[in-house]
C-alpha cells in the first residue's frame, strides 16, 4: 500500500522534524511542537486526516534523519533539509518544493569590525555539524585561499553559547538560523551578518522516492499553502470564501468547483483543512519567523513572486 | 633476681583519658591536626571549601523562580540585583520540570507511570529485602493499589475498586499490627493458610508495566504471557513423552510460535471483541528522566534471563556455545555503546524482514539489552563463582538434571549473591540512557537541548544541567548506597 | 589380574544422541550452531534484501572519496580533499590521543585521591569521598558537557587580549594563553632540523615521522641504558657494601644531560603563540574540546580508580605493613617494597578495564565536537555517503582491536604477576 | 579419629545380609588426566552388607564411591549398581542415582531453602510424588533423625550436627536402596559426631546397604561387617572387622592402623 | 591450649638471667578512644628473662606488647627499651625497633618475596648489610628454624607452622635482642603447634629475652621464668611458673586457670 493509505489507515502522520530549532521546531511546556516547519506537518496532515493535530512529530538528528524516512518510520522529513543533487539521485528521495530558500552566512561580532567574509583569513569559525554547511565553508575558503579553524558542533543551541561566549569569532549557518538566534540575543546588535552567502540552500520538505501519490499530496499541500497567499485566502477569512467567490482558481482549491481533491486521493476540503491548520504560507511564516516574532526575519527571497520573491506555486487547474 | 611475685589486691578502675584525647579538642588534634603537614592541608582544603562554595552557593539561593523566559529572569535580575551574573534563574525548572521527568507523556495519565514506579518498587521488595514479610509485602501492594485508586477519576467502578482495596489494605495491616510474626508463623505451622508467595506479583509486573505505561487493551499483556503459560505447560507435561532436552526445545518452540505466528492474531481478535483496557500512549511521548528510568528497568529486566543463559554458557564444556557466549559477550563488552545505538537508530531495521518497522524506543531497548546483557552475564558469572561445587554435587546425587539444578539450586543462589552486581549495572545503564539524546531521543539531555530551542529559554544552560545532574545523582547514590549495603550483608550474613 | 573387559559393544542407536552422555553434548552443540548459523544467514538475507531495495549494497569504496570537510585538529597532515579513509585516520588518532592522555590524567588524580581517602586527616577524606560520589553518580555525558561549558564561559576569549587595556593577559612571563578556544603553549622548534621522513609516499595512510623526534628517541634511550647501568652498579654497591651510593644527581644528569646537548646541536628554541588576527598563531594549541574531554574523562573515570586504588590498599591487610614496621622499615620504604608490590596486582586488573572503559567513553567526544574517529568516520563522513552499515561497522572494529589489544595486555600481566600458591 | 564410643548396645542380629547383588565392581580403572587414581578395583557388595573403606588421604576412597553413583565418570571396567549397569546411557545414570543416596563431607545442603524443602525437592522433581506425601515422607524421615521440630528453619541455622543428620535424611527421602557415606563426621566436632555416627547405626540395623569412607574405627568395628582398606588406589586389604583390626596382614594396614589408632 | 608435651628435655640452666635491665615499663596508660586499655602498668625486664603473658581475651596482652615496640602509642608514662626511652621521636622508634624483634599470630610474611628475600629485606634495606652477608645470616637462620631447603620458595607454598618459623627467622635476622611473641601458635594445627614451640625453646635456650602472649600452659611451665597474668588491662597477678599454676593468688586468676587446663 501506499504511504497515503497508511497514513489513513493510521490515523495520524509521522513527521520528522529536529530535535529542536528556535522558529522551525521545538516543543513546548506542553510538548505540543510548534514552528515554520511543524505548521507544514500540520498542514498536510490536516490535508489528509483533517485534524491538524494528528501528527507524530518525530524528532531527527542529521544523522537519522535520511535514515528514519527511507526506512518507513516517517513519512515525510520537514527538517530545513537542503535539496541537493546527490540526495535526491543518490540517497534516493523526492524533495516536493521549496518553502524556504536560505543560504548559507556568516554572523561575527560588531566589535571584530569585519564586514566581508574574505577578511576572516584566521577565524575560528562554529559550524553545525551534519549539513552541508561544513561542505560549503571548506569550498569557500578553499577557493578563497584564506585558513580558518573549524569547531564543529552538535546544536544550534551549543553553536550559539560558544559564539556568544567567544569561543568562536564567527557562526555560520544557514542566514535564517542566524538570523533566529541572533534575534534571541541579549544584545542582538552587537553582532552583524555578514553580506556574502555562501550558498544556495533552497529547504523543503521530502518524501521517499517512488510513493508519487504521496509526494503529490505533500507537494500540493505545500503549493496549496503558497497558492493561498498568493490569492488572499488566509484562516481569518476561507470560511466565507469557501461558501464561494467568483475567483474560480480559489474554488478549485478550496474545493467548491472541480475534483482535485478526489485526484489527490483526498477529501474536497483538503485544501482548506490545510490553509485552516496555520494560515496560509504568509501567515505560517509571520506567525513563526516573520518580523513580528522575535525571530524577526524579513521575507526577502521568501516572498511572493509577485512581490519580487523566489515563492511560487504552479497553478491550481 | 628480686622476687617476682605480685598479687594485685584491688582492681583498677577505669579512668578518662587525657583531655587531649578526647572532646573536641581530642577529636579535632586526632583528625584535623595531628601533624603539621595534616594542619596545613586541613586549612587549604578549608580554603578551597569556602572558594567553591562561595560562588555556587549564592547562584543556587540567590536566583529567580518565577521568571517565565529568560529575558523576564533577567529584568529581574536586573531589577533586584543589578546584574545577571551570578544568579541562577531557576523559571526554566519551574516552567518545565514536569515535563523534564515525564517528557510528552500526556500529563493527565502521570499517574500511570508513577504507579509503574511504585509497583516496581514494591515488586522488588520481596527480592532485595528478603527480610520483609509476606504480609508487609501484600500490605505494600494493596495499599499503593488503593492510592492509586483514590487518584483516579471517580465512577461506579472505581468505587467498588477503592471499597475493595481500601478493605484489603485494613485486614491485611490489621493482622500486620495486631499478630506479630512470631504468632504468624505459630499459626502457619498449626496448619493456617499463608498469603501467596509475594513473588508472584513480581512475575506479574513485567507484563502489568508495559500495559500500564503504553496503555491500549490488557490483551497484548496477557498474550504475552500466555506464551510463557504455553512453554511451562509443555515443559511440565511434555517430559512425561520426551526427553529433558526435547522438552526444552519443544517448550521454547511453542512459545516462540505463539508469539511470532498467533498472539498477534488472537490479542487483535480478543481486543476488538472485549476491548478492556486504558488510553493508548505512543513510545515517542516517552522522554524525560522517566525514559531513562525506563530504559534503565527494561534493559536490566529483560537482560537478566539473556545474561544468565550467557552466563551458563561461558561457564559450559561445550565448545561452540561457549565460543559462541564468549563472543558475544566480548564484542558487545569491547565496542563503545554509542555505536550500538547508532545500530538501534540506523541499522537494524536493516536486518528485520523488509517491512518491519518498529518504533525508535523499541530499537533502543532491544540494543541497551543486548549491551547490558553482556555485563550481566559477567555479573553472574561471579555469582556462579562463588558457589560451592558441593552444591552441584549435592543436586547431581540427588537425581536431579542439570536444569532442575540450574533452576532449583544453583541460579536461586547465584543470583542472589549477584544482586550487588546487578544493582552497580543498573547504575551504569541508567547513566548510560543519557546517551541515546545523541540519536535524537528525547531524554533529559536531549529535552534540555529542546527546551533550549525555545524562544524564551533560548541561552539557558547552568539551571538544566544542574538540575538534570543533581536528578541522576540523587538516584544513582542511593542506589550505589544500597548495593554497598547488600554487599556488606551478604559479606557478614551467614549463608 | 584379570584382563580388563570393556562393557559390552553396544550397536549405535538414534536415541543414542540424547541420552548418552558421549554423544549429547555433540547433539546441543550441534543444535546451537545450527541455530546461529540459522540467526545468521537470516540477519545476512535481510540486510542484502533491505540494502538491494534501497539501493546501495554494501560497499566500501565511499572510503576513497573526498572528504570535502575540514578537521581542526589533526596530528598528521590533512586537507579537505583527502579521502574519507584519511579523515578516519585523522579521527582515529584524535581517539587514541585522548585515550592516552585521559588514562594517564586518570591515573595520577585516580590513585592521588584513593591514597588521599585513606588519609587520617578527617577533612581531606571526606572532600575525597565528596569528590568519588559525585563523580560517580552523574553521567559523564554530562561532565563533558559541563566541563565544555566551564571552559568556554569562564575563560577569556581571545578578543579580551587584545587592545591597549586588555582584560586578560598571558601567563607565565607571556609564553601561555588560556582562552576559551584552548590553550596555547610554546612549541618547540629546531633551527638545524633534520627534517621529516614521509612513509607511504600519496596513500590515504601515508605518515609523516620527524627526524628530530628520533633522534630525540634514540638519545633518551641510550639515556636510560646508562641509568640502568647506573642503578645496577649502586645495586652491586648495596649488596657488596649494604651501603647504597647516591645516585639521584648522576641519573638527573644521564636523563637529560645528552638530550639537551642534542637541544643545543639541533638549534632548539620555543615557538611562541602570539596574538595576531583573530587568534593565537604559533605555540602548540590544544583545544577546548580536546581539553574538556580529557577533563571530564580523566576526572570521571578517576573517581572509579581512586576506589579501586582505595579497596587494593585496603585488601593489604594491615598485618603487613605492622609486620614491615616491626622490622624497623620506614614507612615510604614499607609502601615501595612491601604494600606498593601487592597492591599492585590487586589494582591494576579492575584499572585497566577502566582505561577501557575510558577509551570506549571517548566515542562521546561528539558531544563537545572533538573530531575523534566517531566524530569523523561515524559521524560526518557517515552523513554525507549515506554509508550507515559499513561506517559503523567499520567504527566497531576499529573499537574492538582497541578493546581487545588493551584486554590481551591485561591477561599477560594477571598471568604474569599471579602470587605463587601452593 | 579415636575409637568413638556408641553408648548404645547394637543389634547385629537386625543386620542380615542378603544374597542378592546389590553393586557389582569388576576390573574397574579410572584415571585424573594421566594420574592412575583407581586401580584395577572388583567388589561386590550384597544387599544389606555394611562395608567401611578406609585408607590414607589420597589413596581414592572419595573417587570409588563416587563413581559409583557416577559424579565422577570411570573409563575402564564395569560398574553395576542395583542390576543397572552404570554406562554413559543418561537414563541408567538417573536411575542410578535414585537408587543410591549420597553424604558428604561437607553436608552439602541447599542453604537457601528450608529443611523440609531440602527434603522434599527431590522427591518432588525428580520421583514426581505429590508435595503433601513428600512432606510427610520428609517430617517422618527428620523424626527419624530426632529434629522434627527444625523442619522450618534453614541450614545456616542448625549445628554441623544437625545438618549432617538431615543430609542423610535427604538422602533418605528418595528412599534409596543403597547410601554412600563420604566422611561424614570429618567435618563435625566430637560432640556432634556421635549423633550422626547414632543415625547411622540406626540406618544400619534396619538393614540398610551401606558404604562408609571413615575414619571412625570405633564405628567400623560395631557395625561394618566388612573393612576395606585402600592405598594408592586400590584395594589392599578386605576383611571382616575383627580380623581386620586385630590381625592385619598387609604391612601398610599395619602401618595405617598403628597411626589412626595409636594417635 | 592444652598443655603440650615436648618430646625434647629442657635445659633451663642454659638460661641465665643477667641483672641488665632490658625493658622497663612504668605508669604506663593507654587509651583507645574513650576505652583505658592498659591501666598503670609496671613492668621490668631483664636481659635474658622469658616472659609469659597469659589473661582472657581482650585483657590488652596485644596491646601491651604491641606498645614496646611503637605499633602502638601509648598516652601515659615511660617505657624504655634497651635504654632508650620510647617517645615520638622517630629515631628512637626507630632504634628501638631494630631492637626487637616481633612474630605474629598471622605469620605476616611478605606473599610476594620468597622466604630468602623475606629474610633479607630488613636486614639489607635497615641495617645496610651487603646483600651476600645478609644471604648467609639468612640462610643460618632458615637452618636453625629447620628450613632451608624452602629458601627460594614463596610463603604460600609453605604450612602454617613452616611459615611461622620463617617468621622467627625473618625477626632473627635483624639480630634483635628482645624477642616479642604475639600468640605464635593458636593461628595452628596441633602437629604445626609443635614444630613452633620447639624453635621458640630452642631460643630461649639461647638466652634470647622474650615476651611471650600465648596459652601453651606447657610451655610457660617449661620456659618462662615469670608468667603474668593480665585482665582488664591490668597486671593482675605475677609469680614464677611453678607458683603461678600450683598456687594462684587471685581469684580471677584461679578462675582463668580453671578454664584453661580443665578443658
Ligand atoms: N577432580 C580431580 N582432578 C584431578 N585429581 C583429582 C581430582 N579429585 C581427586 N584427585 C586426586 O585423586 C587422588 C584421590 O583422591 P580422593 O579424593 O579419592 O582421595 P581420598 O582417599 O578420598 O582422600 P581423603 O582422605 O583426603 O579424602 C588424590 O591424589 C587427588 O589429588
Ligand atoms: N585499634 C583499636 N581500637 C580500639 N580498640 C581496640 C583496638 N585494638 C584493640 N582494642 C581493644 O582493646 C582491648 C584489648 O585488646 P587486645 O588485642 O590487646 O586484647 P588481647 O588480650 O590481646 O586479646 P586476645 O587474646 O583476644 O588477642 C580489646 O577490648 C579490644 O577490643
Ligand atoms: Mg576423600
Ligand atoms: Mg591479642
Amino acid at each position: 500500500a501506499g504511504t497515503l493509505d497508511d497514513v489513513k489507515a493510521r490515523g495520524t502522520l509521522n513527521c520528522g522534524v529536529t530535535t529542536g530549532l528556535v522558529g522551525f521546531a521545538a516543543p513546548d511546556a506542553d510538548g505540543v511542537w510548534g514552528g515554520f516547519d511543524v505548521s507544514m506537518c500540520r498542514a498536510v496532515a490536516a490535508a489528509v486526516l483533517g485534524d491538524s493535530s494528528a501528527v507524530e512529530f518525530v524528532p531527527t538528528t542529521g544523522k537519522t534523519r535520511f535514515t528514519a524516512l527511507a526506512s518507513g518510520e516517517i513519512d515525510m522529513l520537514a527538517r530545513n533539509t537542503t535539496w541537493t543533487f546527490s540526495r535526491d539521485v543518490d540517497l534516493k528521495f523526492t524533495f516536493v518544493g521549496i518553502n524556504y530558500y536560505d543560504g548559507q552566512g556568516f554572523m561575527v561580532p560588531k566589535e571584530l569590525g569585519v564586514s566581508s567574509a574574505t577578511e576572516l583569513d584566521g577565524a575560528t569559525v562554529c559550524i553545525q555539524t551534519g549539513t552541508t554547511t561544513e561542505l560549503n565553508l571548506a569550498d569557500f575558503f578553499r577557493s578563497n585561499n584564506i585558513s580558518y579553524e573549524p569547531v564543529p558542533i552538535e546544536t544550534n543551541a551549543e553553536g550559539q553559547q560558544q559564539y556568544l561566549a567567544g569561543a568562536c569569532d564567527v557562526y555560520t549557518t544557514d542566514a535564517s538560523g542566524l538570523a533566529a538566534t541572533r534575534a534571541t540575543f541579549e544584545a542582538p546588535g552587537d553582532h552583524v551578518l555578514l553580506p556574502e552567502i555562501i550558498s544556495k540552500e533552497p529547504l523543503g520538505p521530502l518524501v521517499r522516492h517512488g510513493d508519487n501519490e504521496w509526494g503529490d499530496v505533500v507537494r500540493w499541500t505545500l503549493n496549496a499553502l503558497v497558492t493561498a497567499e498568493e490569492l488572499g485566502v488566509t484562516s481569518a477569512n476561507i470560511g466565507e470564501m469557501s461558501a464561494g467567490t467568483n475567483n474560480p482558481e480559489i474554488n478549485r482549491l478550496l474545493g467548491t468547483e472541480g475534483t482535485l481533491g478526489a485526484m489527490l486521493g483526498l477529501d474536497a476540503d483538503w485544501a482548506k483543512n490545510a490553509i485552516m491548520s496555520g494560515g496560509n504560507y504568509g501567515e505560517i511564516f509571520a506567525m513563526n519567523i516573520g518580523e513580528e516574532t522575535p525571530i524577526g526575519l524579513a521575507r526577502g527571497l521568501n516572498a511572493q513572486w509577485t512581490n519580487g520573491g523566489l515563492i511560487y506555486s504552479p497553478p491550481f487547474r | 633476681m628480686s622476687d617476682v611475685s605480685f598479687v594485685r589486691t584491688e582492681m583498677l578502675p577505669e579512668q578518662d583519658p587525657p583531655g587531649s584525647e578526647v572532646g573536641v579538642i581530642g577529636w579535632l588534634r586526632h583528625n584535623l591536626f595531628s601533624s603539621w603537614i595534616n594542619g596545613i592541608l586541613t586549612v587549604l582544603s578549608l580554603f578551597a571549601i569556602y572558594f567553591v562554595l562561595s560562588g555556587i552557593l549564592p547562584w543556587v539561593f540567590q536566583s529567580v523562580w518565577n521568571g517565565g523566559s529568560l529575558t523576564e529572569c533577567r529584568e529581574i535580575m536586573t531589577a533586584t540585583w543589578g546584574q545577571t551574573h551570578g544568579h541562577a534563574c531557576w523559571g526554566v525548572i519551574n516552567e518545565r520540570w514536569l515535563q523534564l521527568l515525564f517528557g510528552f507523556y500526556p500529563s493527565d495519565l502521570y499517574g500511570r507511570p508513577i504507579l509503574s514506579l511504585v509497583l516496581l518498587l514494591v515488586a522488588m521488595t520481596p527480592i532485595l529485602f528478603n527480610m520483609i514479610s509476606r504480609r508487609m509485602n501484600w500490605f505494600l501492594l494493596v495499599l499503593a493499589f488503593f492510592v492509586t485508586a483514590v487518584l483516579m477519576d471517580a465512577s461506579i467502578f472505581v468505587w467498588i475498586l477503592r471499597a475493595g482495596f481500601a478493605g484489603a489494605t485494613l485486614v491485611i495491616g490489621y493482622q500486620l499490627v495486631t499478630l506479630s510474626g512470631a504468632d504468624r508463623a505459630e499459626q502457619i505451622a498449626q496448619g493456617a493458610k499463608r498469603l501467596p508467595n509475594p513473588l508472584m506479583f513480581t512475575a506479574i509486573y513485567p507484563f502489568l508495566m508495559p500495559w500500564l505505561m503504553w496503555g491500549g487493551t490488557i490483551w497484548p499483556a496477557i498474550c504475552t504471557a500466555f506464551g510463557f503459560v504455553i512453554g511451562y505447560l509443555v515443559l511440565r507435561f511434555g517430559r512425561a513423552y520426551m526427553s529433558e532436552l526435547l522438552t526444552m526445545i519443544a517448550a521454547v518452540a511453542a512459545a516462540v510460535i505463539w508469539w511470532l505466528v498467533l498472539s498477534g492474531y488472537v490479542s487483535s481478535a480478543l481486543s476488538s471483541v472485549l476491548p478492556i483496557g486504558i488510553e493508548a500512549v505512543q513510545s515517542r511521548q516517552f522522554g524525560g528522566f522517566m525514559l531513562a528510568i525506563l530504559l534503565g528497568v527494561v534493559a536490566i529486566g529483560c537482560s537478566l534471563p539473556i545474561g544468565v543463559v550467557l552466563a551458563l554458557g561461558r561457564q559450559s564444556d561445550l565448545v561452540v556455545v561457549k565460543f559462541l557466549c564468549v563472543g558475544f559477550i566480548e564484542f558487545i563488552r569491547g565496542v563503545p555503546l554509542i555505536t550500538l545505538l547508532f545500530v538501534a537508530s540506523l541499522l537494524l531495521n536493516i536486518f528485520m524482514p523488509p517491512g518491519t518497522n518498529f518504533d525508535i524506543i523499541l530499537r533502543v531497548m532491544i540494543m541497551m539489552t543486548l549491551f547490558s546483557a553482556a555485563y550481566m552475564a559477567e555479573v553472574i558469572r561471579g555469582g556462579l563463582a562463588a558457589l560451592p561445587r558441593g552444591q552441584y554435587e549435592g543436586a547431581d546425587s540427588l537425581g536431579l538434571d542439570y536444569w532442575q539444578a540450574q533452576r532449583l539450586i544453583i541460579m536461586p543462589q547465584a543470583l542472589k549473591v549477584s544482586i550487588p552486581g546487578i544493582v552497580s549495572t543498573f547504575i551504569g545503564i541508567f547513566k548510560d540512557t543519557t546517551l541515546v539524546s545523541i540519536i535524537g531521543l528525547f531524554d533529559v539531555i536531549g529535552l534540555a537541548s529542546a527546551i533550549r530551542a525555545d524562544t524564551s529559554w533560548n541561552g539557558i544552560y547552568w539551571e538544566l544541567f544542574a538540575f538534570i545532574a543533581f536528578l541522576f545523582f540523587i538516584v544513582c547514590f542511593s542506589m550505589s548506597r544500597y548495593s554497598m549495603y547488600l554487599e556488606r550483608k551478604l559479606q557478614t550474613g551467614h549463608r | 589380574m584379570t584382563i580388563l573387559t570393556d562393557p559390552p559393544k553396544e550397536s549405535f542407536r538414534l536415541s543414542m544422541l540424547l541420552y548418552d552422555t558421549r554423544y549429547r553434548s555433540a547433539t546441543i552443540q550441534a543444535i546451537a550452531m545450527i541455530a546461529f548459523m540459522l540467526l545468521a544467514a537470516w540477519l545476512i538475507n535481510n540486510a542484502i534484501t533491505n540494502l538491494n531495495t534501497l539501493g546501495k549494497p554494501m560497499s566500501f569504496g565511499f572510503l576513497g572519496d573526498t572528504a570535502g570537510y575540514d578537521i581542526n585538529q589533526r596530528l598528521l597532515d590533512y586537507d579537505s580533499q583527502d579521502s574519507h579513509l584519511r579523515a578516519a585516520l585523522i579521527g582515529l588518532l584524535n581517539t587514541l590521543v585522548v585515550a592516552v592522555l585521559g588514562c594517564i590524567t586518570a591515573t595520577i588524580v585516580g590513585v592521588f585521591v584513593g591514597v588521599m581517602r585513606l588519609s587520617n586527616n578527617w577533612l581531606i577524606a571526606r572532600i575525597m569521598t565528596v569528590y568519588v560520589e559525585t563523580f560517580r553518580n552523574v553521567p559523564v555525558l554530562l561532565w563533558i558537557i559541563l566541563a565544555m561549558a566551564i571552559l568556554i564561559e569562564t575563560l577569556p576569549m581571545p578578543r579580551a587580549f587584545k587592545g591597549d587595556t586588555p582584560t586578560a593577559t598571558m601567563d607565565l612571563f607571556n609564553t601561555v594563553a588560556v582562552t576559551n578556544r584552548g590553550v596555547y603553549i610554546p612549541e618547540p622548534l629546531f633551527s638545524r632540523s633534520l627534517g621529516d621522513i614521509h612513509f607511504l609516499g600519496d596513500m590515504a595512510l601515508r605518515f609523516d615521522v620527524s627526524m628530530d623526534l628520533i633522534a630525540f628517541l634514540v638519545v633518551l634511550g641510550l639515556s636510560i641504558f646508562g641509568m640502568r647501568k647506573v642503578i645496577a652498579r649502586a645495586n652491586t654497591i648495596q649488596e657488596e657494601t649494604g651501603d647504597r651510593p647516591k645516585t639521584w644527581h648522576v641519573l638527573l644528569g644521564l636523563l637529560f644531560g645528552p638530550s639537551i646537548v642534542l637541544m643545543i646541536v639541533l638549534g632548539f628554541h620555543l615557538g611562541y603563540p602570539e596574538l595576531k588576527g583573530f587568534n593565537f598563531r604559533g605555540g602548540i594549541h590544544m583545544r577546548n574540546s580536546l581539553i574538556a574531554l580529557w577533563l571530564a574523562l580523566s576526572l570521571y573515570t578517576a573517581a572509579f580508580i581512586a576506589e579501586i586504588v582505595r579497596a587494593g590498599i585496603l585488601a593489604i591487610s594491615t598485618g603487613q605493613s605492622e609486620a614491615a614496621s616491626a622490622l624497623g622499615l620506614r614507612p615510604n620504604r614499607t609502601m615501595r617494597l612491601v604494600i606498593l608490590p601487592q597492591a599492585l596486582r590487586v589494582i591494576i586488573p579492575p584499572m585497566i578495564s577502566n582505561y577501557l572503559n575510558l577509551t570506549k567513553n571517548s566515542s562521546l567526544a561528539i558531544a563537545v565536537g572533538y573530531m575523534d574517529i566517531t566524530g569523523t568516520l561515524g559521524g560526518i563522513t557517515m552523513n554525507q555517503t549515506g554509508r550507515e552499515l559499513e561506517g559503523v561497522m567499520l567504527l566497531m572494529l576499529v573499537y574492538l582491536a582497541i578493546s581487545l589489544s588493551i584486554s590481551g595486555l591485561m591477561n599477560w600481566y594477571n598471568n604474569s604477576v599471579k602470587l605463587v600458591e601452593r | 579419629m579415636s575409637e568413638q564410643a556408641t553408648a548404645r548396645t547394637i543389634d547385629r542380629s537386625k543386620m542380615q545380609v542378603s544374597d542378592e547383588v546389590a553393586i557389582e565392581i569388576s576390573n574397574m580403572n579410572k584415571w585424573f588426566g594421566s594420574f592412575h587414581v583407581l586401580r584395577d578395583i572388583n567388589l561386590t557388595v550384597n544387599q544389606g552388607e555394611r562395608i567401611v573403606i578406609a585408607g590414607p588421604s589420597g589413596s581414592g576412597k572419595s573417587t570409588l564411591i563416587r563413581c559409583l553413583n557416577a559424579l565422577e565418570e570411570h573409563q575402564q571396567g564395569k560398574i553395576t549398581v542395583d542390576g543397572t549397569v552404570l554406562s554413559n546411557d543418561l537414563k541408567n545414570i538417573d536411575k542410578i542415582r535414585r537408587e543410591v543416596g549420597m553424604v558428604f563431607q561437607h553436608f552439602n545442603l541447599f542453604p537457601h531453602l528450608t529443611i523440609l524443602e531440602n527434603l522434599t525437592l527431590a522427591p518432588i522433581w525428580v520421583r514426581k510424588t505429590p508435595k503433601k506425601e513428600a512432606e510427610e515422607t520428609a517430617m517422618h524421615f527428620l523424626e527419624k533423625v530426632k529434629i522434627p521440630e527444625q523442619a522450618l528453619k534453614y541450614p545456616g541455622q542448625l549445628s554441623g550436627g544437625q545438618q549432617q543428620r538431615v543430609a542423610i535424611a535427604r538422602s533418605l527421602c528418595m528412599k534409596p536402596r543403597i547410601m554412600l557415606f563420604d566422611e561424614p563426621t570429618s567435618a563435625l566436632d566430637p560432640e556432634m559426631i556421635k549423633e550422626v555416627l547414632d543415625t547411622m547405626i540406626e540406618l544400619a540395623e534396619e538393614g540398610m546397604t551401606m558404604l562408609v569412607v571413615t575414619h571412625e574405627m570405633g564405628f567400623a568395628r560395631q557395625v561394618a561387617n566388612r573393612v576395606i582398606f585402600m592405598d594408592a588406589g586400590q584395594i589392599v586389604e578386605q576383611n571382616e572387622p575383627e580380623e581386620f583390626f586385630n590381625n592385619p596382614k598387609s604391612e601398610r594396614t599395619k602401618l595405617f592402623l598403628s597411626q589412626i589408632l595409636g594417635h
